[in-house]
């Protein structure tokens, strides 16, 4: 089998499967192929879509790789369904940020970092599945810790949460802070609450 | 001209005042605002000054109606108690800590941090968004369910057809869930009537056998009744693609020797008769 | 707009529509392009992904345009739908954690908590480990009662059952069930019997 086909294989079954398909799933569908090879097929077929300015690209998502319609023709698709598309309030992606940078997190401590009640954003973040529960920590109390979901990288085009930029490189836009020798936020002292029903 | 501008610029700033009282998420927003507004410096603020500017904005909001959320008064106090403690002569303390922590610097720090996490969501929020500047494929719409199945479909595991008739109780109205008597059809019989239908039609889909009207007795016998021909091996339950539409048809078995269909049906309805 | 913008916006608008999409129907989405361009942009993008070789063609079919999978790749796309990742269906871990929160727990009383039949599910949780046989309930027909197993806390990630938010916790976060005011199906009835299989 030439590294053509086998290319052309994998795109067929990036197009079939809707949903990001990571490298071991496709390996253990196309088991007769070496993984390298597929990996090889993957890195060129990114390539070849961006280069050739298509409207489709393949995109690293969630883990997996994913063809999606090219961003700058938002405008055109979403006149085939009439969607506005998502809209998030300025809470709903602050408390996002919050926990995408800080999991696992108690619903206390995003409250700190917020200054603000937070309940009702994050209930409608879990409802969403954007956020999810990872468990509870290990304090009196014993509060929910949060941490973002895999729809939380499919829905921003995350290969994963390392692919945010860093708080540092964030930093970087600002000014230094003097106070940064000083210890962390008293975050563990922050009384817990259950979220209001 | 020069009256027209300065109407123009003050009714922009109205307008700009008004919302902005509005966006504020919460008094660590508001302290931002009004450092970058006074462009004073983050690590050392006017504390006097920006304490009386936050206070004028609780009064505004006050005037406004707006509901005052409990974290604007919390850090209205601080505020003050900082102000005071700027105030007190720089003398050592009690416990003889040699550097007395600027009062000022935990508020700078929760300042620095949420400023991050503020941007942060910004970045987020200019990220090519699923659904909003990127798409990607779906197979669900309604008209791929209505084609028939082709090459290879898969066998339907239990919880699959318990969804799917999850579904079915979702799609049709509860309005149509009276309590009336049922009609007094017993899975025995609807076994039968499925299996005519499936001799009539070769392949049917799970949906169609669920029309809006029936009661929900009718339902629950119609899908029991097909739980019970599986079981019995009459009849397959596929699926032309993961998670896609249902369909039942006549099992191979059962189509081989089925030259009779009316004697499938009698056995079925017989065997079925005990769980009825 | 460019010739090539024009091809690359249509490419993007024939991958988000799953079904065949008619030129008439383009032009009411594409309404400030000319039709000829967008005949002329279409013409050309089946011939390109005929030439390349590519796991994706554009067919004309039922009156539309369609993007398929090359049907020299059935074998391998066909695959897909076998090969199923490690994911839970709704019923499995609405199982899980019915028996979770309820262990040791009946099969029956499984059933009359979810209102449908388990069978299936329960011996597919058991088969996976993730469920295990604690014994024998003492009651007429003294049927089998269940609990989770180290598997389970393994997978999910937990200390121990302690761990799971509380009933009341997730009472709190979980939006309201659309059939909760709905009576149970009546399968109470239902004979207790062994597991298929």
């Amino acid at each position: 089998m030439s590294a053509k086909s086998l290319k052309s294989i994998v795109e067929s079954i990036l197009f079939v499967h809707d949903q990001p398909l990571t490298l071991d799933r496709l390996a253990s569908i196309l088991e007769e192929f070496e993984r390298a090879d597929l990996r090889a097929a993957l890195d060129e077929l990114i390539e070849e879509y961006e280069q050739a300015e298509r409207g489709i690209v393949l995109t690293q998502v969630a883990g997996g790789y994913q063809l999606r319609s090219r961003p700058e023709h938002g405008d055109f698709v979403r006149r085939l369904n009439k969607t506005k598309g998502v809209k998030f309030s300025q809470s709903a992606l602050e408390t996002l940020a919050i926990v995408a940078y800080r999991q696992p997190i108690t619903r206390a401590e995003v409250e700190y970092l917020r200054g603000v009640d937070s309940g009702g954003v994050m209930k409608s973040l879990l409802e969403k599945k954007l956020l999810r529960i990872m468990g509870k920590k290990d304090v009196p109390g014993k509060p929910l810790i949060y941490g973002t979901s895999r729809e939380f990288l499919e829905l921003f085009g995350l290969k994963d949460l390392n692919q945010l930029p860093t708080l540092k490189e964030i930093q970087e836009l600002v000014p230094p802070d003097p106070f940064a020798d000083q210890p962390a936020l008293p975050l563990e002292s922050v009384e817990e609450e259950p979220l209001p029903g | 001209m020069e009256e027209m501008q300065s109407n123009l610029f003050s009714d922009a700033l109205d307008q700009a005042y008004r919302v902005r009282i509005e966006e504020f998420e919460g008094p660590l927003d508001l302290l931002l605002h009004l450092i970058k507004k006074n462009e004073v410096d983050i690590y050392n603020i006017p504390i006097a000054a920006i304490t009386r500017q936050y206070l004028d904005y609780m009064e505004i909001m006050k005037e406004l109606n707006l509901d005052i959320a409990g974290e604007f008064l919390v850090m209205a106090a601080t505020l003050l108690q900082i102000k005071s403690r700027m105030l007190l002569p720089a003398t050592p303390e009690e416990d003889g800590e040699a550097e007395i922590e600027d009062p000022r610097a935990e508020l700078v720090r929760r300042l620095l941090e949420y400023q991050r996490y503020r941007d942060a969501s910004q970045l987020l929020n200019c990220r090519n968004l699923l659904g909003r500047e990127v798409f990607a494929r779906k197979f669900d719409a309604p008209e791929f369910d209505e084609l028939e199945p082709v090459e290879e479909p898969a066998d339907v595991e239990l919880f699959e057809l318990i969804e799917a008739f999850q579904k079915v109780l979702a799609r049709v109205s509860v309005d149509t869930f009276h309590d009336v008597v049922a009609d007094g059809i017993s899975i025995a019989d609807r076994i039968g009537e499925v299996l005519s239908v499936l001799h009539v039609e070769k392949t049917v889909s799970f949906d169609a056998l669920f029309t809006t009207g029936m009661t929900r007795d009718l339902l629950v016998v119609t899908f029991l009744s097909i739980l019970e021909l599986c079981k019995l091996k009459l009849i397959k339950v596929v699926q032309t693609e993961n998670r896609g539409a249902i369909w039942l048809h006549l099992a191979a078995k059962e189509e081989e020797e089925g030259e009779t269909p009316e004697a499938g049906d009698e056995v079925a309805a017989e065997e079925a008769t005990p769980t009825a």
